[in-house]
């Protein structure tokens, strides 16, 4: 069982990375969408089959459509150079962050025991323990949806950029 | 539902109210042109929402725990809770007034009201969480009602980029709260903060976790080094929304910080000394920053910088209470802080709302999205009294000069720390005096330029302002005079507040 | 569920966190910036779900997770509703070039 | 309400409340502009003048005044004879200078502003010298220093006006902060802000390092209020101020609120070790060095402020020898000639329509009046006797011989000297010799006359008033050690110690080192170093500048780290965590 589990993360791993380093956006939403899938996988494995199915559905599903259509509205753009940033420089924080987090997070040997937890299923669990944060989901999506079109309403056509190779 | 419960329900529920009304009686040939009357009823809810606040409060003092479960979740009302809808409906109802005439040429209003009332309704209930996962969504609510307001001007390409700057930078650190959580979570299977604080002990976790905490939230916060995204975002923004933007909602994402370190009392004694480091390090790169600056917003970013450091420094000393004899010093520093949170409030608005009078009525007016510079308020008093004295008075104000509020405060935040005797803070003290005077280095020029004999050029051509967008300039300047010579009127409030940091820390019950 | 699972799950959140992070250190792309925001929050989800694992209480960490999803999502409608304006605005997706407000 | 707390509000309210009147009435009507600050600026001097009828050492205010709060002590006033004395002078010199204004600042644009600042800055002195709550002297510090900056950048449109109030500003706000310190001592260690409580529980036994803080904090304060060592350098380009404003910094308000601070916590301070010595080398080094400075300046206004701080270092040495009396009965000759000198000084200058004293130059015939007066505060700025300066000067000289060290007093005898010998050089310069302009003078106008002829009179005669000033001292200061005598009794000590004989002297000297300069040609050569280095004002402008630059350089490199880049806005995030966590984890 451990050998699969590696496997997914590896998985994971590979895909992540390959959404990061993919050259055209296109490429990148699918190596997104294919983190999201392995990242489903594992949460169901880990016992949450319900996230899980959303995870699938919005996060390799909807996200992807929204790139997509985020990508065909605003064109691809290659870039010869890297970004500023020194990639060893990058690689070095991001590595020592994650050494450092690793250490804090990893330095626990056993498994915490388990509380004994009230016995809820996950509809009493959203609609009745956390009601208050699916009220406010709907605030949030609300606030999402006004910012989201008042951002891209447009009354007037698209100006012409010509999809220009930066350098 | 309880009656408490509408100062923070009131404005969510309005948000979508004013949203259709705006939609429906939009003036004009819908495009543009006017007023909205969507601002108007913005405004009345946030009236509403400050009566239901006086009568929460009302309740407060006379010893009612305003404590509501929603299902697991509950919502609790304490001195900071309160403190902060003062500020927040204060600035927001000031910054809505002055809205009205700001955007009247602009698209979009009944959303730009929409959300600004509910960005002010998820700071009032951020202040009022008791539950870690619940304050994220509300520090989440908050963030995603800004990020379109900072952009509200979506064919200004300078706006665009600050918005999406504060956008990633913010999503990025509330990624890290969420990480966070996710420690504490797993560690003491509470979301609740009694229940974590009950169930957690030292642990390199629940270390890692608050970590994540002061970095997640200190983007909010703009501490230094996490504050990059701010100028850009507080310059580039509608002059109301920078003045929400550093009067209350940096403050917001501050309360969410010391609420989550409270909650991980038990875990380290030093989360005090990491706020004092922070704000030393804001002090002087806020000033450093400000010192060279030509735009006027920028500047004034820049010096919100500053004053988080000012506050970190109450706050810090509030929460190292371990380490002191008597709690006298971190009720004195911790209301100081609180005080500060208020006056910054009422004097950085002030500055944003005369610094957007000026830019309204020299460029925005005239179709322009050039940014406001040091060299345009040139003789700006000659045509802009009054913007120019609110402006003047603002300004002043935050560099400390007495009577203004904003000595009053900074004092009593000095006074607290002062009393713990203990030379480093002390030295910090002296360090925040000097800060103070540093600040005066890009303060008093502005106002050396506005009182100039010869109006350049730019105010000349400049058009008057509306006198909608005067008065709360007025309002706000009235009341940093006030509580320069009268301090003692809000505090009751900065007390309460005080005490109530005290029991977040678990230093008095 | 094993110590393995609990380990190898935390090790996948911190790749994720680590892949993320370096993809908003190095993207010159606004939606990749965006790309490397949506794999940090996959960290955060997982470590959601695997925090109410470990405490036996799943159901809570799935609602919380659910949550996450949305507002993740929302954050990434928004962002994404910014690139396209920026294209639209200002002629180009490169994080380098927007670089006007500085100093 | 006790007759003299009502005085004590008139005196600070009055001022204030004209400020504000004066600000609303607009600019539109100059006149009546000029008739309120008038009138209120006199009006806050008669109150004040009748205070001196009510000088006791109680203290008098609002205990029970709930609006400030804890951490901000009670609105309480003392009107002992300090500070009633100073707050007389800063009215009764101030609406002279006000009354001054009227002809000055005919025709100038913004009186409003100018009036309003003038009457606040009245208003906010008084107030220091009469509280004794120690926050609300830091508040009334403070508001002094903005109204000077203000002031001093009333022409807003010339850089060097907005550098020198800025300058002014920022260096009176750098000691500011230590006094903020004291005051924080007092409120925190000795649990009080009322001054006369702190001044009674103060010892040096309980509490010697927060004491020995304060005490330092106070001396850096006062040092940059009053234009001392290491901190004279705003003065003289406070001099790009309207000249009544000059007279008002130097003579009336400003400049002796550091000279009142020493003297009110000279009981607390006097045990501190090494204090009155530093405050006694303050002294001597400002005294001396401002002398030179003064001797080798060709900018009128500047000879005066260099004057001014070298008089004010006698004052603080004066205090640290332990002579409060002497220093304030200095003060109170100072404040009269040099009010008299500027505004003398800014009647020239207005004629003349420059400040150069090489362009000026026989014109004693044309402004007979004004020469006159000139000459009769110059005098008494030397040390001439029967006239104010003389005889303060002389008690200041002998405290020091009696209770300070003897170096120092060498210094300030060499120092008195200096100053007879700059003030007949700029008395020359400008009144006789040749003329060096053209176009006619004219004298003085009526306003300019009615400030300059009393204060004249005042130089002649106000060192008769010692006996009643020393007795009012004495009665009403229940810290301070102070020995009353009549004024008939000091005049003859004064007569007849050996040491007058010795000053007079050297005074003497320096008139004779003027008179035959052309025959010392040799010794100025010799000098010439120490001319250049005065001119050059003893490096301390360069120290300034270097520290203003530094700030702006460290400014300017800071602001490349906003680089707006967002990778690298991002980086800072995450290298923030790296050491946040890395802290966290060496500290577990």
């Amino acid at each position: 069982m451990l050998l699969v589990y590696i496997l997914i993360v590896a998985a994971t791993a590979v895909c992540a990375f390959q959404a990061i380093r993919a050259n055209r956006m296109l490429v990148s939403a699918i190596w997104l969408a294919g983190t999201s899938a392995l990242v489903a996988l594992m949460i169901y494995l880990i016992g949450a089959p319900e996230v899980a199915v959303v995870e699938l559905s919005v996060g390799a599903g909807l996200v992807t459509v929204l790139f997509v259509f985020a990508i065909n509205i605003a064109g691809e753009e290659t870039y010869t150079t890297p970004s500023r940033l020194p990639r060893p420089l990058a690689w070095g924080m991001v590595v020592l962050s994650v050494v450092l987090l690793g250490w804090f997070f990893l330095s626990r040997t056993a498994m915490p025991e388990a509380i004994a937890a009230p016995n809820l299923s996950l509809y009493e669990a959203i609609w009745q323990q956390r009601n208050l944060d699916i009220l406010l989901q709907v605030a949030l999506i609300f606030c999402g949806v006004l910012g989201a079109i008042g951002l891209l309403s447009e009354d007037k056509p698209i100006e012409e950029h010509p999809a220009e190779v930066k350098s | 539902m309880q009656n408490w419960l509408w100062m923070i329900g009131l404005p969510i529920v309005a948000a979508p109210i004013i949203y259709v009304v705006g939609r429906t009686f939009r003036p004009g040939d819908g495009t543009k042109a006017g007023i909205n009357p969507a601002m108007w009823v913005a405004l009345l809810s946030l009236l509403a929402t400050g009566f239901f606040t006086y009568q929460a409060w009302t309740a407060y003092i006379a010893d009612a725990t305003l404590e509501t479960s929603i299902g697991m979740v509950a919502l609790r009302a304490d001195g900071i809770s309160f403190l902060m809808a003062t500020a927040i409906l204060v600035l927001g109802s000031m910054a809505t007034l002055y809205s009205g005439p700001y955007l009247a040429a602009d698209e979009g209003q009944e959303k730009f009201y929409a959300l600004l009332t509910a960005m002010i309704g998820m700071m009032i209930g951020l202040s009022c969480a008791r539950d870690l996962f619940n304050l994220w969504i509300w520090f989440e609510g908050m963030a995603i009602a800004s990020f379109p307001l900072v952009a509200f001007y979506r064919r200004n390409p300078a706006g665009l980029e600050a918005g999406i700057k504060y956008l990633v930078q913010s999503a990025a650190g509330s990624i890290l709260v969420l990480v966070a959580i996710a420690l504490v979570y797993s560690e003491t299977g509470s979301l609740a903060y009694d229940g974590i604080v009950a169930a957690s002990g030292r642990s390199l976790p629940m270390l890692a976790a608050g970590a994540l905490f002061i970095v997640g939230f200190g983007v909010k916060v703009a501490m230094v080094p996490l504050h990059t995204w701010l100028p850009d975002a507080h310059s580039q923004a509608p002059s109301p929304i920078s003045a929400m933007l550093s009067g209350v909602v940096i403050e917001a994402g501050l309360i969410a910080l010391i609420r989550s370190l409270g909650v991980l009392q038990s875990v380290s004694n030093n989360w005090g000394v990491i706020l004092l480091g922070f704000g030393a390090l804001n002090m002087l790169v806020g000033n450093l920053l400000a010192l060279r600056q030509t735009q006027v917003k920028r500047l004034l970013a820049f010096s919100s910088l500053a004053h988080i450091g000012y506050i970190l420094l109450g706050i810090g000393v509030a929460a190292s209470s371990y380490y002191f004899d008597d709690l006298n010093t971190g009720f004195f520093a911790g209301s100081g802080s609180f005080f500060h949170i208020l006056t910054h409030a009422l004097m950085k608005g002030l500055a944003f709302l005369a610094a957007g009078c000026l830019l309204y009525s020299l460029y925005i007016s005239r179709g322009s999205h050039e940014p406001l510079t040091k060299n345009d308020l040139a003789g700006a008093a000659r045509r802009y009294p009054l913007e120019a004295f609110g402006l003047s008075v603002a300004v002043l104000a935050l560099g400390g000069l007495p009577p203004l509020a904003g000595f009053m405060s900074k004092w009593q935040i000095f006074v607290g720390s002062f009393m713990s005797g203990n030379p480093w803070i002390i030295g910090l003290v002296i360090f925040a005096a000097f800060n103070s005077v540093l600040s005066l280095g890009y303060y008093a020029p502005l106002v050396n330029l506005m009182y100039r004999h010869e109006p350049g050029e730019v105010v000349l051509a400049g058009k008057p302002t509306p006198w909608l967008m005067i008065l709360p300039v007025c309002l706000l300047a009235l009341a940093v005079v006030v509580l320069g010579f009268w301090p003692s009127l809000v505090q009751p409030l900065t007390d309460v507040a005080g005490f109530s940091l005290l029991q977040l820390f678990g230093f008095v019950r | 569920m094993t110590l393995e699972l609990w380990n190898v799950g935390l090790v996948t959140i911190l790749v994720l966190l680590g892949v993320g992070f370096y993809g908003l250190l190095i993207s010159r792309n606004l939606i990749k910036m965006v790309v490397a925001l949506q794999i940090l929050a996959k960290g955060a989800i997982l470590a959601m779900v695997l925090a109410a694992k470990l405490q036996g209480w799943t159901v809570i960490g799935q609602s919380m997770a659910l949550t996450v999803i949305v507002a993740d999502t929302i954050v990434a409608v928004i962002a994404m509703a910014m690139a396209v304006q920026i294209r639209r605005h200002c002629g180009t997706l490169d994080v380098q070039s927007l670089s006007n407000l500085r100093r | 309400m006790s007759t003299a707390l009502l005085l004590v509000l008139l005196a600070i309210g009055l001022p204030w409340l004209g400020a504000l009147i004066v600000w609303w009435t607009g600019d539109q009507r100059p006149r009546l502009q000029h008739t309120i600050a008038v009138a209120f600026s006199a009006a806050a001097g008669v109150a004040a003048v009748f205070l001196l009828t009510q000088t006791s050492p109680d203290v008098v205010g609002y205990k029970e005044l709930p609006i400030w709060g804890r951490a901000f002590g009670h609105i309480t006033f003392v009107a002992d004879g300090l500070g009633v004395f100073l707050a007389v002078i800063a009215t009764v010199i101030g609406s002279l200078a006000v009354i001054f204004s009227i002809d000055y600042m005919k025709g100038e644009h913004q009186l409003g502003r100018y009036y309003a600042f003038v009457l606040f800055f009245i208003g906010a002195m008084v107030g220091l010298v009469l509280t004794n709550n120690i926050l609300m002297m830091f508040f009334f510090w403070e508001i002094t220093a903005l109204c000077s900056y203000a002031l001093i950048s009333f022409h807003n449109d010339d850089p060097k006006a907005v550098a020198g109030g800025i300058k002014a500003l920022i260096i009176t706000q750098v000691g500011g902060v230590g006094l903020l310190v004291g005051a924080l001592v007092s409120a925190n260690v000795f649990g009080t802000f009322e001054i006369s409580e702190f001044l009674a529980n103060a010892s040096m036994e309980v509490n010697p390092v927060p004491l020995t803080w304060m005490a330092f904090g106070c001396l850096a304060a006062a040092a940059a209020k009053s234009a001392q060592f290491p901190f004279q350098t705003w003065l003289p380009d406070a001099m790009e101020a309207p000249t009544p404003i000059s007279a008002l910094i130097h003579a009336a308000t400003m400049v002796n609120a550091g000279v009142y601070l020493l003297a009110r916590f000279y009981p607390a301070f006097e045990e501190v070790p090494y204090w009155t010595t530093a405050v006694v080398a303050v002294g001597a080094i400002t005294a001396l060095m401002a002398a030179v400075m003064a001797l080798v300046a060709n900018d009128l206004k500047r000879v005066l402020a260099y004057s001014t701080v070298s008089q004010l270092g006698y004052m603080v040495y004066a205090i640290g020898a332990g002579g409060v009396l002497a220093s304030q009965f200095h003060l109170f000759s100072h404040s009269v000639f040099k009010a008299l000198l500027f505004l003398g000084a800014g009647a020239v200058i207005h004629a003349a329509g420059t400040r150069d004293m090489r362009q000026m130059g026989g014109i004693s015939k044309q402004m007979p009046l004004t020469r006159n007066v000139f000459i009769i505060g110059a005098l008494a700025l030397a040390g001439i006797p029967v006239l104010n300066g003389f005889w303060s000067k002389e008690l200041v000289l002998e405290t020091g011989l009696a209770h300070g060290p003897i170096w120092a007093y060498v210094i300030m005898l060499i120092g008195a000297g200096l100053t007879a010998l700059y003030t007949f050089r700029c008395v020359t310069m400008v009144f006789f010799g040749e003329a060096h302009s053209e176009h006619h003078l004219h004298e003085a106008g009526p306003a300019m006359k009615t400030a300059l002829i009393p204060l004249a009179l005042g130089s002649l005669v106000t060192w008769l008033a010692f006996g009643p000033f020393s007795e009012m001292m004495k009665n009403t200061l229940p810290f301070h050690e102070i020995e009353t005598e009549g004024t008939l009794e000091f005049v003859t000590k004064i007569v007849t110690d050996p040491y007058t004989m010795l000053t007079l002297f050297v005074v003497t000297l320096g008139l004779a080192a003027w008179c035959f300069r052309s025959k010392l040609g040799g010794l100025a050569s010799a000098l010439k170093f120490l001319g250049d280095a005065a001119q050059a004002s003893f490096g301390f402008e360069w120290i300034n500048r270097g520290i203003v630059s530094i700030t702006q350089w460290c400014g300017e490199t800071l602001r490349g780290t906003q680089t707006g880049l967002l990778n690298w806005n991002t980086a800072y995030i995450v290298g923030a965590l790296v050491i946040v966590l890395a802290i966290l984890l060496m500290g577990a």
